[in-house]
């Protein structure tokens, strides 16, 4: 069990076209034990700094320390990692139990039947003891899924590597084995990496996700940090479905509004010392907008807007409905209580207690909404992301 | 238009050209068994029988079967036979056959080894100079042997000459050769067939512990396993086939089969019986193997584009 | 290319070993002197040497290795020996390969001090003979056996045509094979696949012609001599219908093969022909006759003879040795003893009087056939010469049969190849 | 094999990387790790493909012949010469040089179109789905399987014009009244075409099978709905589709049959007729029976030029084509 620290981790590959920055001088400190998960659209940089922990790439800048060892130079071998593939990258040759030995075998001294003792203890506990003499071929994607699983943890490693675990596995199979995953996780307590694409994964699965866009960090934080207080733009776009809304506002100090050309709202009170320029991004949660059939009597007059609905989608529980504000769309999530179709006019209430604003060059967050977080983290990781 | 009629039911179609793959078929194999079928056959018969205006299909003729069918000694008085025991005599055939055995095996064997780490090389890594080396890697397939066939020999010669070590007519010498001549091929198949394993699989085995080059042993290598094969025939038919570079580089005790067959065909005498007679001594064996191994080695063959 | 000192175990044992061993290549008898030969493949010659290494060997105390190569690949081999200056010390030598190889450095001069005294007493050659093993006055080779090309029959074949004697000059070897009447065909040669020049070569000789002219500086061949004899050639396949048209195709083995099994009365050629004839069951040399092959229209014979000869490379440690391997090899005995077993006549006079040549037939080659036998000029280029010949001959008579000449195409072809041996020359 | 598809096109990718020297100053460990892979094979090649082939080249500058063949680093340089007088049709020799590389370019190709067609038929028939197809697949493949010296003597039997069983077959069938020359005439080329097609047709037959084998079966049913017909399914989905193999194909069948040695030797010997004389054959006789070495060693390197130079070409039209896309 270690802690690992990434310091200034940068890496660079070079191609015919130049070298292209994958991993631009990333700062990171995972506590042991931790559940870190990366989090990021694709070729932001978040699979190739799992494999410079891995020891799969070299890291042409910066260093990897796991504890108090500089691991920046070791070979994958050296470092005792344990990792689980996308396509899980069983060994098609070897049946379930080799597949599980090897990696004891090729890096202990443990005796054959001490391996094998371990071997069937994970397999019992992973539930795929009768599984241990197929290979690979005669197994399902689910029990494929287990064996690679149960490969890495009969490592008992310092590191647990896991790059899309369960990105191959179909829908509902997913969301077992992302709890199942989870439960494991804090049982064995070993510090685990795990890197996705699948915000849901990011957002229930982790103790902090780490959310990375080309190359470069964005966030550090709990998911509900990261929801509720992105740091950037980015961030606040990348996190939540539907994605948070923006909306470009132009800023009228004197009279402390933000405004466009559908409508004018005035400038929340606790941002009021923040707000600087003429021009801001605001963002809002589909889900902290509601649409406002008493428009008379409600609360907050001076943050409604009326607008126009274009299309509706019923999920069941809840409908999205998109409206039209001045050209721009925005999306709101609604009980549904009103029964809206497309065409009509609707007025909707945007809580200033639940507006972001975003710089509008640099992204940068400059106030958030006041949804409570989980209070354990928030003191370490409050602030802004360290972007360098 | 042709009135409707007249024109074919699809299930009519359907059979026409199920008739017309079932013809093509035979014809094909017709053109490719009859070689094999006249040598086996012509092994059989005597220098006049041979030489004869007007060949035979069959051994037999086709009034005598069924007396032979009651009485198969028959068959012995018709067949000429003795083609089978007096060719060992006539010249070393067990010596050539062995000593192409002993080439063209080596040859598949090192020239595995090496194809396999130069293909590894090549499918997995980017490195500069890749495009260099694998433009010569093609070109290798483009040099006339002749052009290469005297310094080579030259070279040889002065390797004896210089070290002491032997080199012409020597296995090693030949081996050597032909290893270099298939490694380009064979680096290039095996690359294929590697392209078609994941990455991540030896990302795996290096995790569990593998340094680079045990994950290409004891992981990779394993899951070639009918590329390799496939190359393997491939590199064993060129090393058992060769004949220019054989004829000066392997002579005395090393000669091998492809050249040997030939001394049947004398300045004066052309032994066409017993010449087909060892012919099928040598062939059979190296069908039977492949009919035995054929399974990985097509596998081997046809893989890759399915995963395409 | 085989060696027959056979050491199995490196057959077997595999290549491992291989590595270990192939460095031994001598056997490494302590006192001895070990001598490497090689010869051309031929069935029988592995016993024959066998036999006679051990008696040298008894003899003299020289330990012969011996090795064959295929005809296939002789030249390229020897080729690859000169160019290295590697090989055996004593080489057979084909007659027609003399003056590159001579040029080359190839073989040593065998009246230079160091062998002269060793080496057989070259009186007793043909003048003929000793012309061939001579290049630009040195001795390069020890004539060993030679085969001229004569008219060969087998006399009730040819009656039973209904056609007696043996052809005088051509227009009577037209009428004989027009007027045959037998199962089989009157007269067959050797086609295109085998030194077809060889033919050509023949007939200019006949018609009076030569190969160069006298001081070797130009081609004669392409003159009316040249043209008459090669349309001559082309007509027994076209016009006369002499040559049956399969022939063309026919290598040595086919001819020897064609002539045993009776398919044909006649032919001009070698001795190969006679043993191919006498080996098949129930035929002997009794049934056979031998004589000059026809003369020209102005009554000039001639036929060709070819020729091996030993020779000894330069790079020899055992230059005496050597000498002393070929003198053995010329004693009547022996020398009659391989030239019967490979199908030619021997050097050595005294080995007529051997068993091996204990039959009439052999007389009659000796004394009608090579008194016109001629063989190629030993010049440098020639071989050159000859590739282009044998390829123009090859083309002409194949036109020849597939009905493709034309007029005029025979004075071309010989006046290209011509042209090669001028710039050659 | 039929990976080679891919392998191609990533070789056609690499090259374009070609120009990304000169060499970096650090290799990343993998990188090092590939040329230790490699050092093998590139250390053979070295010994026995370009160490020979500039002492070859150095040859064909020099007047080697009979005179310097065991010295011939005393063989005076004669610059061009070599390669003037074998390139001059007017000379006897030219002529024939000429002539010899118009018979490898007649063998190369018709090779390649034999090989080709029934590689393809075969490969289309072993995709039809029938019982014992395996069966057949399996004997299919053993004329490549079958000693190549083995097979080639074989058919030089069989082409035999009054003793061979293929004149006595056309002849019986009817198809022909007379026996043809196949070894001698203007026939050796096309039968040396129809010989060395045999014993090639099996590989690329099964490279093309494999090719047939990777279409997805939803373009044929795509095909279907929209009405084409068998022919038409062929010629707008498994031939187009089939274009990767086939540019692998026919590139490795024309070098290999253009400086195949084996094939004209065994079938037409060390004399074969004119029309047989294939580039390396001619050489061969001409080089080596005459001690030519330095004239010899020129008309190899002009044949090796020749076969780069449609390598190259052939390269060329697959740029432009559109096998660059993927670079994986």
């Amino acid at each position: 069990m270690a802690r690992v620290i990434v310091d200034d981790l940068t890496k660079e590959y070079n191609s015919p076209g130049g070298s292209i920055l994958a991993v631009d001088e990333l700062n990171l400190e995972i506590d042991d034990g931790e559940f870190v998960v990366f989090v990021g659209p694709s070729g932001c940089g978040k699979s190739t700094t799992l494999r410079c922990i891995a020891g799969l790439e070299t890291v042409t800048d910066g260093t990897l320390h796991f504890g108090d060892e500089d691991v920046t130079d070791q070979k994958p071998k050296e470092r005792n990692i344990a990792m689980v593939f996308q396509n899980y990258a069983l060994y098609p040759h070897m049946t379930s139990r080799e597949n599980m030995a090897f990696g004891l075998k090729m890096s202990t001294d443990l005796s054959k039947d001490v391996i094998d003792e371990r071997v069937e203890d994970t397999a019992e506990m992973m539930g795929i003891k009768e599984l241990l003499a197929d290979k690979p071929k005669a197994l399902s994607g689910g029990q494929q899924q287990r064996v690679a699983l149960g490969r890495a943890i009969v490592r008992d490693p310092e590191v647990f590597l896991m790059d899309e675990p369960l990105s191959n596995l179909d829908a509902k199979l997913r969301a077992q084995m992302r709890t199942e995953l989870q439960q494991l996780q804090s049982e064995l307590d070993v510090t685990t990496v795990y890197v996705t694409h699948d915000q849901t994964e990011a957002m229930t699965m982790g103790d902090r996700i780490v959310v990375l866009n080309d190359g470069k960090l964005q966030q550090v934080g709990t998911p509900l940090e990261c929801y509720h207080r992105p740091a950037n733009r980015f961030v606040a776009g990348f996190l939540g479905s539907p994605p948070m809304n923006f909306l470009e506002v132009d800023v009228d100090l004197e009279s402390g509004t933000l405004s466009n050309s559908a409508f004018s709202l005035p400038i929340p009170e606790s941002a009021v010392d923040d707000v600087s320029g003429s021009k801001l991004t605001l963002g809002i949660r589909p889900e902290h907008v509601s649409l406002v059939d008493a428009v008379e009597t409600h609360a907050e007059p001076d943050h409604l807007i009326e607008t126009e609905v274009t299309v509706t989608e019923p999920m069941g529980d809840i409908t999205n409905v998109y409206l039209d504000v001045g050209g721009e769309s925005l999306t709101v999530t609604s009980d549904d209580r009103l029964g809206v179709r497309g065409g009509d006019t609707v007025h909707i209430h945007v809580p200033a207690a639940k507006i972001h604003l975003f710089d509008a060059e640099s992204g940068e967050a400059i106030k958030h909404s006041d949804e409570p977080i989980d209070s354990t983290r928030i003191a370490e990781a409050s602030g802004h992301a360290e972007t360098a | 238009m042709i009135p409707e009629e007249l024109q074919l039911s699809s299930a009519t179609k359907d059979r026409l050209f199920g008739l017309l793959v079932k013809g093509v078929l035979g014809t094909l194999l017709l053109y490719a068994l009859f070689p094999i079928y006249w040598m086996v056959i012509s092994s059989f018969r005597t220098r006049t029988e041979i030489t004869a205006a007007d060949p035979q299909l069959l051994p037999v003729e086709l009034g005598q079967i069924p007396a032979i069918v009651q009485d198969p000694a028959l068959l012995l008085e018709i067949l000429h036979y003795e083609n089978y025991i007096t060719m060992w005599a006539r010249f070393p055939v067990l010596d050539y056959f062995i000593n192409s055995l002993i080439i063209a095996t080596t040859t598949t064997v090192f020239a595995l080894v090496v194809g396999c780490l130069g293909g590894y090389a090549f499918s997995k890594y980017r490195f500069p100079g890749k495009g260099g080396v694998g433009g010569a890697l093609l070109g290798t397939q483009m040099i006339p042997g002749i052009l290469i066939l005297l310094p080579m020999y030259l070279l040889f010669i002065w390797i004896q000459d210089t070290i002491g070590f032997p080199m012409t007519n020597t296995y090693h010498g030949i081996i050597f050769v032909y290893t270099t001549f298939t490694v380009p091929v064979a680096i290039w198949m095996l690359r294929g067939f590697f392209d078609t394993i994941p990455d991540s699989v030896e990302e795996a085995a290096r995790v569990d512990g593998c340094s680079r080059i045990q994950a290409l042993v004891r992981i990779i290598l394993p899951m070639a396993a009918p590329g390799i094969a496939a190359t393997g025939m491939f590199v064993f038919l060129v090393a058992f086939n060769e004949v220019l570079f054989a004829s000066i580089l392997a002579s005395g005790d090393v000669t091998p089969f492809a050249i040997g067959i030939q001394s049947f065909e004398t300045q004066t005498t052309a032994y066409w019986g017993e010449m087909m007679a060892a012919s099928t001594v040598a062939t059979a064996p190296i069908l039977l193997l492949f009919v035995l191994f054929q399974k990985p080695i097509v596998e081997g063959l046809t893989e890759g584009s399915v995963k395409q | 290319m085989r060696e027959h000192t056979r050491r199995k175990v490196l057959a077997t044992t595999g290549a491992v070993s291989a590595f270990s061993l192939a460095g031994c290549i001598s056997d490494g008898n302590g006192d001895g002197t070990t001598i490497e030969t090689r010869y051309m493949d031929a069935p029988g010659a592995e016993e024959y040497f066998e036999e006679h290494a051990a008696n040298f060997e008894e003899e003299t105390g020289i330990h012969v290795e011996f090795e064959f190569v295929g005809w296939g690949e002789a030249q390229e081999v020897l080729m690859s020996d000169i160019t290295s200056q590697t090989g055996p010390d004593v080489q057979e030598i084909a007659s027609t390969w003399i003056p590159e190889q001579a040029d080359a450095g190839g073989w040593m001069d065998l009246e230079s001090d160091e062998v002269v005294d060793h080496i057989p007493d070259t009186g007793m050659f043909e003048e003929g003979a000793m012309d061939v093993a001579t290049f630009q006055d040195d001795l390069v080779g020890i004539p060993w056996f030679w085969g001229p090309r004569a008219w060969q029959q087998v006399d009730e074949e040819v009656e039973n045509g209904g056609v007696g004697g043996h052809p005088d000059d051509w227009d009577d070897l037209v009428d004989q094979a027009q007027s045959y009447d037998g199962d089989n065909d009157f007269f067959a040669l050797m086609g295109s696949d085998f030194e077809p020049m060889r033919n050509f070569a023949m007939f200019l000789w006949q018609s009076g012609g030569q190969l160069l002219n006298d001081d070797l500086s130009e081609p004669a061949f392409h003159n009316e001599e040249g043209v008459q004899a090669l349309e001559f050639y082309a007509d027994l396949y076209r016009e006369y219908d002499v040559l049956p048209s399969e022939t063309v195709e026919w290598a040595a083995a086919d001819i020897n093969g064609a002539f045993a099994g009776r398919q044909m009365a006649s032919t001009v050629d070698a001795l190969g022909t006679v043993g191919a004839y006498e080996d098949e069951d129930g035929h002997s040399l009794d049934d056979l006759s031998i004589s000059a092959p026809p003369a020209g229209p102005d009554g000039d014979g001639g036929t060709f003879f070819g020729m091996e000869l030993l020779g000894i490379h330069p790079w020899t440690d055992e230059p005496e040795a050597a000498a002393q391997w070929i003198d053995y090899l010329l004693r009547a005995e022996p020398n009659a003893e391989i030239s019967s077993t490979i199908g030619f006549l021997p050097t050595n006079p005294d080995g007529f009087d051997t068993d091996y040549y204990d039959h009439d037939l052999y007389d009659a080659f000796n004394e009608d056939v090579f008194p016109v036998a001629q063989t190629y000029p030993q010049v440098l280029g020639w071989g050159e010469i000859e590739g282009e010949l044998n390829s123009v001959v090859a083309e002409v008579i194949q036109n020849a049969v597939t009905g493709d000449l034309e007029d005029g195409d025979i004075e071309d072809a010989l006046d290209d190849a011509a042209e090669v041996a001028h710039q050659t020359l | 094999m039929a990976s080679t598809t891919r392998q191609f096109r990533r070789r056609v990718a690499d090259l374009q990387l070609g120009n990304y020297l000169p060499f970096y100053s650090r290799l990343s460990e993998e990188q090092r790790f590939a040329y230790k892979l490699l050092a093998p094979g590139l250390a053979m090649m070295c010994i026995i493909h370009f160490l020979p082939i500039i002492w070859g080249t150095l040859i064909s500058f020099m007047g080697v012949d009979s005179t310097y063949a065991r010295q011939w680093h005393n063989a005076p340089f004669v610059g061009l010469e070599n390669y003037l007088y074998v390139l001059d049709p007017r000379t006897v020799i030219g002529g024939r040089f000429w002539f010899s590389i118009r018979q490898t370019v007649i063998f190369a190709v018709g090779s390649l179109v034999v090989t080709y067609v029934l590689g393809l038929t075969a490969a289309l028939v072993l995709n039809q789905k029938f019982k014992g197809r395996f069966v057949a697949r399996t004997l299919l493949l053993l004329p490549w399987v079958a000693p190549v010296v083995v097979t080639l003597l074989i058919w030089r039997m069989m082409f035999q014009q009054q003793s061979g069983i293929i004149n006595n077959i056309l002849l019986s069938i009817g198809i022909i009244d007379e026996p043809i020359y196949w070894l001698i005439g203007d026939n050796t080329i096309w039968t040396l075409v129809l010989t060395h097609s045999w014993t090639q047709f099996p590989l690329v037959m099964i490279m093309l099978y494999a090719g047939l084998q990777g279409i997805p079966q939803q373009l044929y049913e795509a095909a279907s709905i929209d009405g084409a017909s068998r022919w038409q399914k062929f010629r707008y989905v498994t031939f187009p589709q089939l274009k990767p193999v086939s540019a692998v194909v026919v590139l490795l069948v024309m070098l290999w049959t253009m400086i195949n040695f084996t094939a004209p030797y065994v079938l037409l010997g060390a004399q074969p007729p004119r029309a047989g004389q294939v580039g390396i054959l001619y050489i061969y006789e001409f080089a080596f029976s005459n001690f030519q070495f330095g004239r010899g060693a020129a008309m190899s390197v002009i044949l090796f030029i020749i076969a780069m130079t449609m390598a190259m070409v052939y390269y060329k039209y697959l740029f432009d084509d559109d096998f660059t896309e993927d670079s994986q």
